[in-house]
């Protein structure tokens, strides 16, 4: 197979849906693996406020529940994008990358101000309906094709995929991904816990990276 | 080329095209959410459409994966709405009020939910305790149910293990994963019946 | 300035579900006018129907403890596949060899093809799923417990 | 093309439009109303003979009713 991503180093099967790692995959899968360990390790960061013209400050009161629920959030984001950088299969990887969707939800949600619930919801709505392009593309590559594993696609005697079905699937990927549009938002990074917040993104960038990778090898 | 794949893809994309219009110009959220769900059925449709084994194989996690997000959107909307104290009442169907109809046909939809096993079979039973606890009042057994479902959960785990190392077991695989989905399914599912009351 | 209206139009996140209904509205349209696909004759896991069979309409051939001749894709990663789906538990061989009827029930029941392909050869989806499930249902009991 | 197979694709595309467009716009007239393209759905997995998805898809549509009926409930209920 010779893709973006070069020669595959090494497979992992697992039945018919088989996990490669390429130079491009598994940087990927080791960037997200980084940041996982970087969430378990970290301590979240505490806010304060400070009262301008004033000495008063105060501490935002966190409950531990909360905090630990974030952080099971985050590193279950963390484990779906290490999936999902190196799944074989593109029925699989849109399940991963929904389940990516479905953890930054669940991420913002926890927090309890209203303001960033309604984006939560919000945010919740677009990674709901972009399933949609999502299943429905992968479904019609395995029609078109016969097979849904990205390696058989990749072999040079192989059924090209249509070009709409890729761009259904990037779709899919961008309405999965759109936890940024709403994190970049000022009041979301009022919402306490740092290194929580930062997973949301760095998990949509990297599903990005990894379908355009897709895109151009099937 | 117009074969019956074609014809079948050509009808569900437009019915898709008039779900996501008529999401275009939706600005309530609880109408959105309906019609997210309605958008649902000709992603599922497609799935369909393929007409293989492999179809059926898909359209089941695409079924539950659906189901799952509904419900904690569900739940977010009421949090964000301010919502969560208003009483939600029972069930006003005449059948439900007898003492005997509310014991009967859970009791059915649970032993054929058990006799099917799997993916199916956990649906259908979660139906059966739903309404059970939906006709009762709630539970307060939240606990146990959630925690049944983590076991089953291990359980399911490890069968998949077993077929991918050691597929000459592959009978212990299929009992552990039929029974481990069995169980996981019908109680999650059973949580939304325990959620109904918004148990103070 | 109309860069400024248009980032106005997308800070707003209650327009981004808007956008991205939009956005999938258009592709879809474009499929449709871009339609006749061709269907790929040689699919994965290919069903035939035999209506006579009392495992209607899942017939996949074979009989218990051995093996039916499946289609999948990389036969040597699962080498015991084929086996799932020949086998019956008693309870089902009893319901078999009663009444033509009960097919869907009978595959259902522990073995069929759907549980080889979902728990054999396509075993990691399922995990994924479920997985799926297990966080959904944390948001939400999570949320409905916070207050409490 | 069964009658199956065309009878689905109809009722997806009218229920489609019922659920999208309906003529008194609230959540009970738009919640009754999904059911015809769940139909639609039902009869399109019955021509390609996939009952056990057919099945799980009838379970899953009642208890879709049930989280629809429960946040209804509290939306439209007194405080």
């Amino acid at each position: 197979m010779i893709g973006i991503g070069g020669q595959p180093l090494f497979i992992l099967p697992f039945g018919d849906i088989v996990l490669y790692f390429t130079p491009f995959t598994l940087t990927l899968f080791i960037f997200a693996l980084v940041f996982t360990v970087l969430v378990i390790i970290s301590k979240p960061e505490r806010q304060i406020d400070i009262v301008f013209g004033g000495d008063a400050y105060l501490a935002k009161e966190i409950s531990i529940s909360d905090m630990k629920f974030r952080r099971f959030m985050a590193i279950a984001c963390g484990l779906a994008s290490m999936g999902a950088m190196v799944t074989g299969d593109i029925f699989d990887f849109a399940l991963f990358t929904s389940l990516v969707g479905i953890c930054n939800v669940g991420i913002v949600a926890a927090v309890k101000s209203r303001h960033v619930q309604n984006a939560a919801y919000q945010y919740g709505l677009v990674a709901m309906s972009a399933t949609v392009p999502l299943f429905a593309g992968a479904a019609i590559v395995a029609a078109t094709t016969g097979t849904l594993s990205i390696l058989q696609l990749a072999l040079p005697g192989a059924t090209k995929v249509p070009l709409l079905v890729k761009a259904l699937l990037t779709l899919g990927v961008m309405g999965e991904g759109m936890a940024p549009f709403y994190a970049a938002k000022a009041e979301m990074f009022r919402a306490p816990g740092a290194p929580y917040v930062i997973m949301c993104s760095l998990s949509s960038l990297l599903i990005f990276l990894r379908v355009i990778e897709v895109v151009l090898t099937v | 080329m117009w074969n019956e794949y074609s014809v079948g893809l050509a009808l569900v994309m437009i019915s898709a095209v008039i779900g996501f219009l008529a999401l275009l110009r939706e600005q309530d959220d609880l109408h959105r959410l309906l019609i997210i769900d309605l958008v649902e059925i000709p992603s599922l449709a497609i799935i369909a459409l393929l007409g293989t084994d492999l179809a059926e194989a898909l359209i089941l996690p695409g079924l539950v994966v659906g189901i799952a997000e509904l419900l904690a959107l569900s739940q977010i909307y009421v949090t964000k709405e301010g919502l969560r104290k208003r009483p939600v009442r029972g069930l006003h169907i005449e059948v439900v009020e007898h003492a005997h109809a509310p014991v009967i046909i859970p009791a059915l939809l649970v032993g054929y939910g058990i006799v099917l096993s799997g993916f199916t079979g956990g649906a259908v039973a979660a139906l059966g305790a739903i309404f059970f606890v939906m006709s009762r009042g709630s539970t307060d057994s939240y606990e146990l149910v959630e925690m049944a479902s983590g076991i089953a959960w291990a359980a399911w785990i490890a069968s998949f293990f077993v077929f991918m190392f050691f597929p000459q077991y592959w009978y212990a695989g299929v009992m552990g994963a039929a029974v481990g989905i069995l169980v996981k399914v019908a109680a999650k599912m059973t949580l939304v019946g325990s959620m109904w009351g918004e148990a103070e | 300035m109309i860069i400024s209206r248009i980032s106005r139009f997308i800070s707003n996140f209650d327009n981004l579900l808007a956008l991205f209904a939009g956005a999938c509205a258009v592709l879809a349209v474009l499929f449709v006018l871009f339609l006749p696909l061709p269907y790929s004759e040689d699919q994965l896991y290919p069903k035939e129907i035999d209506e006579s069979s009392p495992l209607y309409p899942y017939e996949r051939g074979g009989t218990p403890f051995e093996r039916a001749d499946i289609h999948v894709q990389y036969p040597e990663n699962s080498p015991f596949a084929g086996y799932v789906t020949a086998y019956l538990t008693p309870f089902s061989l009893a319901l078999s060899r009663l009444t033509p009827h009960a097919g869907t029930t009978i595959v259902a029941h522990p073995g069929g093809i759907l549980d080889e392909i979902l728990y054999n050869t396509r075993g990691l989806d399922t995990v994924v799923e479920t997985t799926i499930l297990f966080i959904a249902f944390a948001i939400g009991s999570y949320l409905f417990r916070k207050g409490s | 093309m069964n009658p199956e197979f065309v009878l689905g694709l109809f009722l997806i595309l009218a229920g489609t439009v019922s659920v999208a467009f309906p003529r008194r716009k609230d959540y009970i007239t738009r919640l009754i109303n999904l059911e015809i393209p769940a139909w639609g759905l039902l009869l399109l997995m019955l021509s390609y003979n996939e009952a056990l998805a057919l099945l799980t898809f009838g379970a899953v549509t009642a208890l879709t009713v049930y989280i629809f009926v429960r946040v209804i409930q509290k939306r439209e209920g007194d405080a």
